[in-house]
């Protein structure tokens, strides 16, 4: 739970404070991406970085993907802890050999011996009229390669305190930014806090209904809790904050509470984290649901360009709204 | 890397194939007509008009002219995410390219690919590529199927200086020499990737990579399309008659930011360098001197091409602005064929 | 279903015997990847082909699978039909954004005009002692994303008739063969026929469980279902043959009519296919289901080398039988 | 490609560095051990008694052992598929490698990784790969690394001529020039891919290949330790005196086939072949030589380091096949530390 503090920052802010408050800490970290020093990413989320630990700690690196996150993993194996900058998402099909093959694996093959401690830092979502190759949502990927943990951070809040979490982990750890979050604001303590991995954080408590989001799946989720509540419905808002680790037992109990539950995620529906969660409630809570699990993800296509179409196609706090009113009419 | 003047370009020393007088005007309506499309382009989305981003290769028209003018119009192109020269260079229509970046439906493509992804198979442009180096296995390919199915088609992959950090082209290179395919590699040098100029990211020669994998290249002035066009038509040659792939540097510079929204250049290129590109080495200014000069056309000549572009373009606008969206009901169409 | 033949062939034989007829009936198939002509692969599937067709019909690449993988997008597109051979499922890893954001993708951001007739051939699957690299089933991965069909056969005659299907689509089909079926033998006839996508297979009529199978878990399945016969237990196994599209309806009227279900895939299990198929038949047969649905996937570790670790990472009849019974003890 | 020889090595006209008379012995030893190893393993493999298969790299010894005899114990080295070689020569003892091999618990890698995978952190073997180029990008940044946290420590990347094929060895040789940084990459051109002769795969000039990087490059005997050694040294001198990365082609052969089950052969290479180098290019054979013409050591001393050799090996199958395998309950462990 936030401390109690007054200060508001954006998500991007509270991004760089975290870097730069574990560089501080630990001359071992540093960042490896492409535009990542003077221009701070395209994003400018890593802005005065460069400035106080040099280029020697924010290394601007061609455009190659593959190339540097294994240089990334081999600096992890080495000593070092490096936060490898994948600029958008949809480009890790790129290094997926170096994420899934090498990354999660070098632990476990070594017998324990050898370590990666390494973060990849990269972003999910649409909305922003990129079209097909920059929008998407791709961390069911990773989630499914045991080795790896995945963070989805929902607020300012989060985003500081699971980064950090992340970089002092002995593990590869990939965390996924929205990029529509970017400019979001909350309150976000001075001091230094991590976040444990694996601990599902309830943004709101309810009793009718249980919506589960990620990432900014979470703000629909409160939105439509908010439009539930005018209808008389009490929803529940659970973060899982980490997917892997998933924190399985909140989720449930959540469920057994509530007896309804709808998952949210912006990544394609189909074999997408939604099925995953759907999946774990509906056989935790089985005896305790009064309706099937309802899944809300992107819809199943590559996500359009022209602005009418994509809209279409990211989940919204009125189809929760609706789906959830589904679930009260009996079937 | 060679830490060679940033803004050098390399002169061929031979005389240039000298198109006929029609073609040259040919030629020049052609790079004004990229040039007023995407200066139109940032009208719209400074005026809000416009969905997303766009990166603008105002600057850049040499080449993709220069390169599509020796091809036919079912040789293939595979471009990037600054590919609207390539794609009108290779025959598209303006209308129908507004329309597609303003995501309306009767644009080239339904207004789902967006700036980013224009193909239009008609003219051969296999597609404009949101990945940095993702065409080149495809033009890649289809010069192999070109070579399979008996054509003499060519098939050229546009890439920028960022593209050489990929692996991807060397792998593909790598083929095209083995297999001795009719595929040329072109690299528009504008000196940057993003925000970083490409001597940090590059190193060593870059015309020495593709002559490691023993495919022919050249280096060239990007600016002059006489030098583009001349070059092109002897590779294009070259890959139509079978002697196999090319690689073809050409040193240029993009006048607008990396998109559309990169206003604040400062921190990492001069005004002076701008400024060095836009007088000094700007395509249509070096060619519109060379064809008076020629005598191949005279001041008013010029300006009535640049009028009948102009209002060609003013047509295309409005032709978009008024063309409508999509259905909702197309969205899930096309996701399998 | 098969047609009544006495021919028996091995899996093996029966993908040459599907590649060999299509590059018979169609001059545009051709094929392309390591080792594929005189050695035929490692595997030996292709023994025969380069004598037949020619080193112009079957392409000997380097080790790109990145660029091969595109080659065989770009031929694709304009006019040929590759069938794109990725020695071993785990290397798709490195052709990632040749598959997810090309292939899958041109057709869709064309809208409609381009096409992408590629079939990528790979395999899945452990028990070989091949270690973490050479043993993952990643094909839950690629069902994940929109454009993409994905075909997984469990027998020779499937095998044969999905290729012929996966060969002849206008669409990207990567098709995952079993490393360790190849050797399997069944009936195949001689004559053309092809298998439709999306038309799961019941391989086993049951009443009292629905067993779905993938791949070889399909044998594993009817290995359990014959267990389970012992026990006074009928068992319904079904084959989905293809995960995209999914034959959602002869699932869940499987589910509807056994009340009991246990999924079966040799993916890692958290995020896998079990997930998605276990959340559309809790949510399609959920007022019908006497028990929650099961999940069998492979354990969540990097595929040991060590004999006794790697077999008690993969899905067995055992299990199977040990999860059935406790669906009957009540809970 | 370069219709060259199969078969032809280039010779470097220098005289090496002479290691003295008790490294020289050592350095026999090492190779010895190799073949030894790997003699055993086929054994290990044909008598059923070993899971799975695995690739052996007798035939190469003196890549190993010279470049490693180069090396550090804290420097880095990654290697590959065929990696005993590596493994052995950088300092890992027999035993445990046996153990690992057979997926006993006692293994460098508690039987987790087998014989693609084997790592050994205290002798700085960062790992075998079973990826092809797949620890190009570790070895690389093992050397940033070091560079990073100020040590003076090298790093070795072995490959074979097949991940010439792989885009991440051009990104990584790239960066390694633009940074400088402390890394050799050593490529072992054994001919072969798994099945195919690298002239089918390797278009052009291999060493041109990492010259376009502005990367240092020799091409070399490998079947010569004195050249392997001298020249590794020179390359290792270079790295860790800040000089940067450097390539080093060594021509090589592998006597078995790409796998343990890999018997017939004919399809793609011919007995001829194999023989020649077998009895001409013998790395073990041509050193012994030079060693009795040099009065290093007399035949005897050969073949008490041959009796050495051989009693370390039996000792070590004999303690790998009595190791237990793991424990069930440690499938699960390690997957996070
Ligand atoms: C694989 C990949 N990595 C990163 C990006 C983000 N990105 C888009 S354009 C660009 C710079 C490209 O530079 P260059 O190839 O020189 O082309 P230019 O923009 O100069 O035309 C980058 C890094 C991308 N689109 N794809
Ligand atoms: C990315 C990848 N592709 C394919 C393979 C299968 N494979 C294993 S070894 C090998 C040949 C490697 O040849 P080379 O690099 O010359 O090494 P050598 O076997 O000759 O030592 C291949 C294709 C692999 N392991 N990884
Ligand atoms: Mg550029
Ligand atoms: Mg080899």
């Amino acid at each position: 739970m936030p401390e109690l503090t007054d200060r508001v920052i954006t998500f991007s802010q509270a991004v760089n404070e975290a870097l730069a408050e574990e560089m501080r800490r630990d001359k071992t970290v540093f960042i490896i991406g492409e535009d990542v020093a003077e221009a701070g990413t395209p994003f400018k989320v890593l802005s005065g970085l460069v400035e106080e630990f040099g280029t020697e700690r924010v290394l601007d690196s061609p455009i190659s993907e593959s190339g540097f996150t294994g240089i990334g993993v081999g600096a992890a194996m080495t000593g070092m802890r490096p936060v490898v900058d994948i600029m958008f998402g949809d480009f890790m099909t790129i290094s997926m050999d170096q994420i899934a093959n090498q990354a999660a694996k070098i632990h476990y093959m070594s017998g324990g011996k050898l370590k990666v401690p390494l973060v990849v830092r990269t972003n999910l979502g649409a909305s922003r009229r990129s079209a097909a190759q920059h929008s998407q949502s791709l961390h069911v990927w990773l989630s499914h390669i045991p080795g790896l943990q995945v963070a989805l951070p929902s607020t300012p809040y989060d985003a500081k305190g699971l980064l950090k979490t992340a970089i002092r982990e002995d593990n590869p750890v990939i965390i996924f930014e929205d990029k529509m979050m970017l400019q979001d604001k909350g309150n976000v303590p001075e001091e230094d806090y991590t976040i444990p991995f694996g601990v599902a954080d309830i943004k709101r408590e309810g009793s009718d209904i249980t919506l589960i989001g990620t990432s900014s799946m979470v703000q629909v989720a409160l939105e439509a809790a908010d439009q539930l509540e005018q209808l008389n419905i009490s929803a529940e808002v659970i973060d899982p904050r980490t997917i892997m680790p998933l924190d399985k037992k909140t989720l449930i109990d959540s469920a057994i509470k509530t007896s309804r539950v709808i998952v949210i995620d912006e990544g394609y529906d189909s074999y997408g984290v939604t099925a995953e969660i759907a999946s774990v409630i509906a056989e935790g809570a089985f005896y305790h649901l009064e309706a099937p699990v309802k899944r809300i993800g992107a819809m199943d296509v590559p996500i359009p360009f022209s602005p009418v179409l994509e809209d279409l196609t990211v989940p919204n706090p009125a189809m929760v709204v609706e789906k959830a009113k589904t679930l009260f009419s009996g079937i | 890397m060679d830490n060679k003047d940033k803004n050098s370009v390399q002169q061929k020393p031979e005389e240039p194939i000298r198109p006929d007088k029609e073609h040259s005007r040919h030629i020049y309506r052609q790079m004004l007509t990229i040039r007023k499309f995407e200066e139109n382009v940032n009208q719209l989305y400074t005026s809000a008009k416009m969905p997303g981003l766009s990166h603008l290769s105002i600057g850049q028209e040499a080449v993709a002219v220069g390169v599509c003018e020796a091809l036919r119009s079912d040789d293939y192109i595979t471009s990037t995410h600054r590919g609207h020269g390539h794609c009108l260079a290779k025959g598209a229509k303006t209308n129908l390219m507004f329309a597609e970046l303003l995501g309306k439906a009767s644009g080239y493509c339904r207004g789902k690919g967006g700036s980013m992804h224009i193909a239009d198979q008609d003219s051969g442009n296999l597609g404009a590529n949101a990945i940095v180096g993702g065409s080149a296995g495809i033009a890649t390919g289809a010069a192999l199927s070109a070579k399979m199915r008996g054509t003499d088609q060519v098939a050229v992959c546009f890439f920028g200086d960022g593209a050489l950090g990929q692996g991807i082209i060397y792998e593909v290179m790598n083929m095209a020499s083995l297999w001795n395919l009719p595929v040329i590699y072109v690299c528009e040098n504008n000196l940057y990737t993003e925000y970083t100029h490409y001597t940090e990211t590059t190193a060593g020669d870059i015309t020495a990579r593709a002559k490691a994998f023993h495919i022919h290249a050249e280096e060239i002035a990007g600016q002059d399309i006489r030098q583009v066009y001349s070059t092109s038509v002897e590779l294009v040659e070259r890959a139509r008659s079978g002697k196999g792939p090319s690689f073809l540097l050409c040193n240029t510079y993009r006048y607008f930011g990396h998109h559309v929204g990169d206003i604040n250049r400062a921190y990492y290129r001069s005004k002076e360098e701008e400024n060095e590109w836009k007088t000094n080495r700007d395509p249509l200014i070096i060619f519109a001197k060379w064809m008076t000069n020629n005598e191949i056309t005279d001041e008013s000549g010029i300006d009535l091409i640049e009028s009948e572009v102009q209002s060609e373009i003013e047509d295309s606008v409005k032709f978009a602005l008024d063309a409508p969206y999509p259905d909702p009901e197309e969205v899930n169409k096309h996701v399998y064929a």
